[in-house]
């Protein structure tokens, strides 16, 4: 047994039901490292670090905690062995501040010295680099600033080891490198560091060591320094793959879309959309850029129709060259005007789905006005998922099952599935490949592809600035509801784009508007 | 056990007399109590035995008592007794549908409009006892005055009623009229808590008349919120149904209550012995059908037990008639004069004779619906 | 630390059948402690007790009947609030949409009672005490979808607004003035009392019943309304991408939900007590909720809790009556009972497990 | 004046019952459970405090009021507690639905309370007999000398314990919630159990502590209905809607116990407003009934269209944790 290993799991098995989330898994954590856990979606990486960190209990096997055997009924019991987590989708309590937030749980003095507590936490804070405004209250907060107070609640709690879920999958890029800043600081400081991740590029900056599940199994161990983007992939997966986004050059264009100076403030004062322009072709695929907040949602849901503007156009012009106005219009308006279009909202089982509700029921959302009579038809919905289901190869035990209950990327081709499958003339796409493995992105990369040849125009909010310039034709880039730019995707350089969504200034058009 | 038996089977077995009673409450409220008592009475002046009779409780006034008294009849009941006012369109359709069975219902008015030979009214002629009950107060009252407490002048005395019909006033009259007939400077206010039985709000309302100056404190309604709020200010007051000492130990004199056992006991022999139920029965003191609890001589004046043992005494002689017409008045006028001159009054012609109100004498149900002079209703 | 190995997991699935069971254990259950509570109350027999309850509740043909009445009354009132309570609209006014709908039967009864046909009074009738119902749900549905004012509290207060409205007209129907009674309406004419249907007193009644469950049945499954009803109450958002008009589905949805109760009220007065009062819900409005919950909406569910609530509560009432209890037994032996199935559910979805191998740590 | 005078007082002590139930059902709710079963509850606190004193009393020839009290008191808190108890136990073990749980807890609890407030009556020998008339009189006494001083004794000190003891509880309450680590980790609990969980706190515990403490004190609400209101009587039903009044003031006090003082005062003004009003007609009067339910519609209705961040229901409130679940 290495001296130095502070964590070893050992034939770890859990299951769910009929569903096994980890199978006689074994897992070490050494001493000053970062450790990668990489997987597809649905391979366990969650529940294997919830096992460590006391939500789940194990069904089979062994924890040894710094040589010790352990058992862990709790998050308590995981925090008092120096084991913290950040999850995926954040643990914290809305109106309490940050302070709050990072002292909740804690004995102490019964009565809460609230002065006493903010040194303290600045202390932490301070040495290893994090901003942070103790007494704002979450819901006033960003998600990177949620993931630091997460971050910097479990350090309070003397964590040794920091599990993070997923921790760059809502980040900008710039947020991802001050985070990984902080964490070789942490690393530095004796502190061992497991982050499970989707971005095979980010494993490679960050970790030491990357351990990969297949299925709920461990598939081997490797060392950083040996691998590529490739050999991780294909550990992954278990077979070749290949990872190129093929991008055709758009053909037969004809304007489908132009917006026309929309602007939007919210309720509380801020300028979202600010005298927006574009336009978007078919058979074209339209990359919007910026930082997450810069106002692509509200511009994707104005044109979806389910954001009302306050001033502003949109127009759309359909295969017959007629044109119509959409502003104004709610969501089954504009379908009954005949016009065409799809919209995959980022928040897939908030927005774009009902979670408790099949397949078939999902998949009629956006069509079962159809037909005069008042009832409802589910035969042809039901068919439709069907055919989805074996296009798209979405597992799931039926077209009953809730959607719910689907992993991530199943999810979202259930989303992406039914979008496509109303041939629309327009798609709007919005962080399709949030939170999916690569394999699954890949899918989603080539679904948008195919509709593009079919003559679509698609527009589609990325994050990932290298997915972005490689996946699209053409780019605008938006900062504070602003077009700050607007860019052709072949030529223009991340560097470039990165700038165009930090700048401030007028739109710098460099090719001048739509073609 | 054969109680059972007989009660699945659902049929009438001739040889069995059987009685069933309908309370709109239960024991926990004074008036259904009072009923209760009076079955039980009957009970033993008969002989029944606890399967003869059948009681249903917290029947409200709706299809409920319909249900209840067919449900009754089909068991065997040849006697039907129901207490609530509003049971009462319940019982005459029961009544014509089981012209057999006898249906009897306490304070209601229509039997003798019914036409049905099987349905009746009985009613105590409470008000007798609310009279004799007014004296106990108004001989506190003078006491009071006698003392400086108060002051003949501002002899206002505080009425919680229940809903502002001919039953309560015909109460709160003969009360008053009590009262005055020892203590001619007294006056009375009313107030309704349009509820038959609501604890808090007739604690209230009692709070609400001492707020105003009352200086004494009756009630008709049914619960111990009035005497709870007299104990709490040391208010004298007189109660209703039953006796309110335990309650209000320091304030209650007397408490004026019916003793529905004398009619049960009466009704149930007649129905046994086949023989025919009066369509109208209202008796007082003269049958013992009304009493006065005992007086609580920690708070009442002294000699008041002999003096209401006179009183009582010229009741039952007929000396004494509580609705006498040269004890009140009217917007100032004698009864007598408004009936003659015509106009609204002339329906109380009918009563009125050889000097009084005839009340509970042509129906059961109380009549006396006049607001006489002295007395001021504060809601309506 | 004998149970540190205990633990609860969620049940991968339950057969229909094992549900019923699980129920079934739960009624049984149930009445074996009300058995005892009542032989510890009365030294009885609990076989004669139940058997009182038996006859009480079924004992004639009569007490069939008016059993079955309530247990219309009860499964209506449930089957009205299934719209909204799928839609996460938390009614719990139904007690007022009641009384709304008996009041506006009454008033028509009493208004023009003796002076139209009585078929189209009853029509008039049927269709007043909907949208008096519906009047009353829309209030708070109104605010719900326009500004996201909490329903709970807002129709559990519309319930006391109705029945202070209900006191204020029974002043003016009241017979005699003052007596707050307003006895049977139209007992000579019987205007708008419900005619006998194949020959039964309540056979109309039932058929209603029958109707108005089937009929909501099939909207909610099968139709736009009840499709776009569930969207809205699983996601809102959900419903605004899909071009669902969430604020109408709200109260639309709420006014059906309304209008149904509202029917249930003409139920209670045309086809029942022929009077009006504000002890006319009986607090069924409130026991509604708890049907519904425990049937997952489900119509034939509904149904039958409906039934046996009603069943014991007849039965109660008589054992109260045969033994000389008090009536409140009631109350407690349906609160019991009550308890036992809502306990029941957690048997249906979760399943403990003991793990041993845990069982020496810690 | 004096009118005015007796106005307030009858309006604190309308009130009085529904705060201790606000206060109550504050602490519940903010560790996520919403008890609909608080109505009932009142009733069995009422009730079982009756019973015990009324045992005591008749068991002993001459009954000393402080123990009656005690006793009272301590059978109150403890059935109140049980039956919270129940709630909690369907509710955060069985994971059973928390308003369907508690609307039967609610019919259960009325049932209780009427049930055994009549056998008692019965035993006593008859309604308005059940009189525990010593116990009581500890449950009145106000404070001795202060009460006497004109105006302000009569308006502050007229009262007993359980008056005092449930504005002593309103500042307890709010200090513990907002000041210590036991309400940071009871609030967290509340709005998100996940997170309370995952930050090492016991949710089951808590939500068991809050809602049978919860419970206890609602109780205390029918207990001074009981003792302190009535003077030591009971009555079928006569308890009313103080408990779904008091569920009411509690999102009228945006879950802040210390508004809730204000709105039970307000409840309990308007309660009994109509009688105080000269020249009102027997259908106004009903009308002006309708005032405190109006008011409540009215001030939800405009909390609403404000919409402020801070005056939401816990998050989680009514939702049942379990810590597998997704
Ligand atoms: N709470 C749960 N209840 C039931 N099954 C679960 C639960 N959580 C996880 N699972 C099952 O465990 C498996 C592993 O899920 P887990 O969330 O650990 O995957 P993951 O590797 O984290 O996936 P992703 O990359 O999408 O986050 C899933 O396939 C699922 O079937
Ligand atoms: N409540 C649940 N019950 C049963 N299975 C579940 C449940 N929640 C999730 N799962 C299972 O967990 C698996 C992984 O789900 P998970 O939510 O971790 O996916 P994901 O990719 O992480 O999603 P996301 O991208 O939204 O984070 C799925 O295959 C699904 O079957
Ligand atoms: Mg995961
Ligand atoms: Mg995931």
């Amino acid at each position: 047994m290495d001296s130095n290993n502070v964590i070893e799991l050992r034939g770890i098995t859990k299951r769910f039901g009929a569903v096994t989330a980890n199978e006689d898994v074994d897992l070490t954590v050494k001493e000053h490292e970062i450790l990668s856990i990489l997987g597809e979606n649905g391979s366990g990486k969650t529940t294997l670090m919830n096992i460590l960190s006391g939500i789940y209990r194990p069904d089979e096997g062994e924890i040894i905690v710094k040589g010790t055997p352990v058992t862990i009924h709790s998050p308590k019991d995981a925090l008092a062995l120096n084991i913290g987590m950040v999850h995926q989708h954040y643990t914290l309590v809305n109106v309490f501040t940050a302070a709050e937030n990072i002292v909740l749980g804690l004995e102490g003095k019964q009565v809460l010295d609230m002065p006493q507590i903010l040194k303290t936490i600045r202390n932490i804070t301070d040495s290893y680099g994090f901003e942070l405004d103790l007494n704002q209250k979450i819901y006033d907060m960003s998600v990177s600033q949620k993931q630091t107070v997460e971050i910097v609640k479990a350090l309070y709690r003397g964590a040794d080891v920091l599990i993070l879920d997923e921790p760059t999958a809502v980040l900008t890029p710039q947020e991802t490198q001050k985070l990984f800043t902080v964490l070789r600081n942490m690393k530095e400081a004796g502190k061992s560091i497991i982050i499970i991740t989707h971005k095979l590029n980010e494993v490679l900056t960050i970790s030491d060591r990357v351990a990969v599940l297949r299925k709920g199994k461990n598939a081997g161990t490797l060392a950083t320094k040996e691998s590529t983007v490739q050999l991780l992939a294909e550990n992954m997966v278990g077979e070749k793959v290949s990872l190129d986004i093929k991008r055709d050059e758009p053909t037969n264009q004809k304007l489908k879309l132009k917006v026309d100076d929309l602007n939007y403030i919210t309720p509380d004062g801020h300028k979202m959309l600010d005298h927006v322009s574009f336009e978007a072709n078919s058979g074209e695929m339209l990359g919007v850029a910026g930082i997450s907040g810069s106002g692509m949602k509200e511009l994707l849901e104005a044109i979806a129709g389910i954001q009302t503007v306050e001033s502003g156009v949109v127009h759309y012009y359909k295969d017959d060259d007629n044109e119509y106005t959409l502003t104004g219009m709610d969501p089954s308006q504009i379908r009954k005007l005949g016009v065409a279009l799809s919209f995959v909202p980022e928040d897939r089982l908030g927005m774009g789905l009902v979670g408790s509700m099949g397949m078939t029921d999902n998949v009629m959302l956006r069509s079962y006005q159809k037909g005069k009579t008042p009832f409802v038809d589910r035969d042809s919905p039901k068919e439709r998922s069907e055919k989805l289901i074996e296009l798209l190869e979405i597992s799931t035990p039926g077209t009953e099952t809730p959607v719910r209950r689907l992993s991530g990327g199943n999810v979202q081709k259930v989303l992406v599935g039914r979008e496509i499958s109303s041939r629309p003339e327009v798609l709007l796409v919005a962080y399709p490949v949030r939170g999916l493995d690569i394999h699954s992105s890949y899918n989603i990369y080539n679904l948008l592809n195919e509709q593009k040849k079919r003559g679509v125009a698609v527009i589609c909010v990325i994050e990932d600035l290298d997915v972005l310039l490689e996946l699209c034709d053409r780019i605008i880039v938006m900062n504070n509801g602003r077009i700050t730019g607007e860019r052709d995707a072949k030529e223009t350089t991340k560097d470039e784009i990165g700038m165009l969504m930090t700048s401030s200034g007028e739109m710098q058009s460099s090719t001048g508007k739509g073609l | 056990s054969q109680e059972a038996d007989t009660q699945e089977s659902g049929a009438q077995e001739a040889s069995v007399f059987k009685v069933g009673v309908i309370y709109v409450g239960d024991e926990n409220e004074g008036y259904t109590e009072a009923h209760m008592k009076g079955i039980e009475e009957m009970k033993s002046v008969l002989g029944l035995s606890d399967s003869q009779v059948i009681e249903k409780a917290n029947i409200p006034e709706s299809e409920a008592c319909y249900d209840a008294a067919v449900d009754l009849a089909s068991q065997g009941c040849s006697l039907i007794i129901a207490n609530s006012f509003g049971h009462e369109d319940y019982m005459l359709q029961a009544a014509k549908e089981y012209p057999e069975v006898q249906f009897c219902h306490a304070t209601g008015y229509q039997a003798g409009l019914s036409g049905l030979s099987n349905m009746h009214n009985f009613m105590p002629a409470v008000y007798q006892s609310r009279y004799v009950a007014g004296v106990a107060a108004g001989l506190k009252l003078n006491d009071m005055i006698a003392n400086g407490t108060i002051t003949a002048e501002d002899c206002k005395m505080g009425y919680v009623g229940a809903y502002p019909y001919a039953e309560v006033v015909s109460g709160y009259t003969s009360f008053y009229l009590g009262v005055k007939s020892v203590c001619p400077t007294a006056t009375m206010v009313v107030r309704y808590t349009n509820s038959w039985a609501d604890m808090t709000l007739e604690k209230e309302t009692a709070d609400a008349l001492i707020a105003e100056g009352c200086v004494l404190i009756s009630q008709h309604a049914d619960t111990t919120g009035a005497p709870t709020a007299c104990e709490a200010k040391n208010i004298p007051m007189v109660g209703y149904n039953v006796d309110m000492t335990t309650v209000a130990p320091n304030s209650a004199i007397t408490s004026a209550a019916l003793n529905w056992g004398a009619y049960y006991a009466y009704a149930a022999k007649l129905v046994k012995d086949g023989e025919t139920v009066p369509v109208d029965w209202s008796k007082g003191y003269t049958d013992d059908a009304v009493y006065i609890t005992p007086i609580n001589t920690n708070v009442a004046a002294a000699g008041t037990q002999e003096r209401v043992d006179e009183v009582i005494a010229a009741i039952k002689s007929g000396d004494l008639n509580v609705f006498n017409t040269s004890t009140f008045t009217v917007n100032g006028e004698k009864i007598e004069d408004l009936i003659a001159a015509g106009g609204d009054f002339e329906k109380y012609g009918q009563y009125v004779s050889d000097g009084y109100f005839h009340e509970q004498e042509i129906g059961s149900a109380p009549a006396f619906d006049l607001r006489i002079d002295g007395i001021t209703e504060l809601t309506n | 630390m004998k149970f540190s190995g205990m633990r609860i997991r969620k049940r991968s699935k339950i057969s229909k059948g094992e549900a019923v069971i699980v129920r079934l254990i739960a009624i049984v259950l149930a009445l074996i402690v009300s058995g005892f509570i009542i032989v510890a109350i009365t030294k009885l027999n609990p076989l004669q007790v139940y058997a009182g309850i038996i006859d009480g509740a079924i004992g004639t043909s009569r007490r069939v009947w008016v059993t079955i009445r309530d247990i219309i009354i009860l499964l209506v009132v449930s089957v009205g609030l299934v719209p909204a309570f799928k839609m996460k609209f938390w009614n719990i006014g139904a007690e007022g949409q009641m009384l709304m709908g008996g009041l506006a039967a009454s008033a028509l009864m009493i208004y023009v009672g003796n002076s139209i046909p009585n078929g189209l009074l009853l029509l008039l009738i049927v269709i007043a005490s909907c949208v008096a119902g519906m009047l009353w749900g829309i209030i708070p549905a109104f605010f719900k979808a326009k500004y996201n004012t909490n329903e709970t509290l807002f129709t559990l207060m519309m319930n006391y607004v109705a029945m202070q409205f209900t006191t204020f007209c029974i002043v003016f129907w009241e017979k005699p003035k003052g007596s707050n009674t307003v006895g049977i309406i139209n007992a000579a004419s019987g205007a708008g009392w419900f005619p006998p249907f194949l020959g039964q007193k309540y056979g109309l009644n039932l058929l209603f019943g029958i109707l108005v469950t089937v009929i909501l049945a099939l909207y909610l499954k099968h139709t736009k309304h009840g499709y776009e009803l569930s969207v809205v109450g699983e996601s809102p958002d959900t419903a605004r991408y899909a071009g669902i008009n969430v604020k109408r589905v709200i109260v639309r949805t709420v006014a059906l939900s309304g209008a149904i109760c509202g029917f249930a009220g003409s139920l209670i007065v045309s086809g029942g007590s022929h009077t009006i009062s504000t002890s006319l819900t009986g607090g069924r409005g409130f026991t509604a909720i708890i049907v519904a919950w425990l049937a997952h909406f489900n119509s034939f569910i509904m149904a039958a809790v409906s039934a046996l609530l009603v069943f014991m509560e007849k039965g109660a009432v008589q054992i109260a009556s045969q033994f000389g209890l008090n009536h409140n037994v009631s109350s407690i032996i349906t609160g019991i009972i009550l308890f036992f199935l809502i306990g029941s559910e957690f048997f249906n979805n979760y399943e403990v497990v003991f793990d041993n191998s845990e069982a020496e740590e810690k | 004046m004096s009118m005015f005078l007796v106005f307030i007082q009858k309006a604190i002590s309308q009130g009085i019952s529904i705060l201790l139930g606000a206060n109550g059902e504050i602490i519940t709710e903010k560790s996520g459970n919403l008890n609909l079963g608080i109505p009932g509850i009142m009733y069995i606190g009422g009730v079982s405090g009756l019973v015990g004193a009324f045992f005591y009393e008749n068991a002993v020839s001459s009954p000393v009021p402080l123990v009656g009290f005690i006793i009272a008191l301590i059978c109150s808190l403890l059935c109140a507690s049980l039956a919270a108890l129940l709630f909690s136990f369907l509710t955060i073990t069985l994971r059973a639905n928390q308003n369907v749980v508690g609307l039967a807890l609610t019919t259960f609890g009325i049932g209780f309370g009427n049930f055994f407030g009549g056998s008692i009556s019965k035993m006593a020998g008859g309604v308005g007999q059940v009189s525990v008339s010593v116990t009581a009189s500890a449950f009145q006494k106000s404070i001795p000398g202060l009460s006497n001083i004109p105006v302000v004794g009569t308006l502050f000190f007229s009262y007993g314990f359980l008056t005092y003891l449930s504005i002593v509880l309103v500042f307890v309450t709010a200090f513990i919630l907002n000041k210590t680590r036991l309400g940071l980790n009871l609030r967290a609990v509340g709005e998100n159990p996940a997170t309370a969980d995952a930050a090492g706190i016991n949710v089951g515990q808590y939500k068991y502590f809050a809602t049978i403490i919860g419970g206890a004190i609602a109780g205390l609400g029918g207990l001074y209905f009981v003792m302190e209101y009535l003077g030591g009587t009971w009555i079928n039903n006569g308890f009313g809607e103080r408990g779904w009044l008091a569920i009411a003031v509690v999102i009228f006090a945006l879950w802040d116990t210390r508004k809730a003082c204000l709105g039970a005062l307000l409840f309990g003004a308007l309660s009994i407003l109509y009688m105080y009003l000269p020249g009102l007609g027997r259908s106004t009067q009903e009308l002006f009934k309708m005032l405190q339910y109006i008011v409540t519609i009215v001030i939800l209705v405009v909390t609403s269209m404000r919409k402020n961040r801070e005056d939401q229901p816990p998050e989680s409130l009514g939702l049942a944790y379990f810590r597998e679940d997704r």
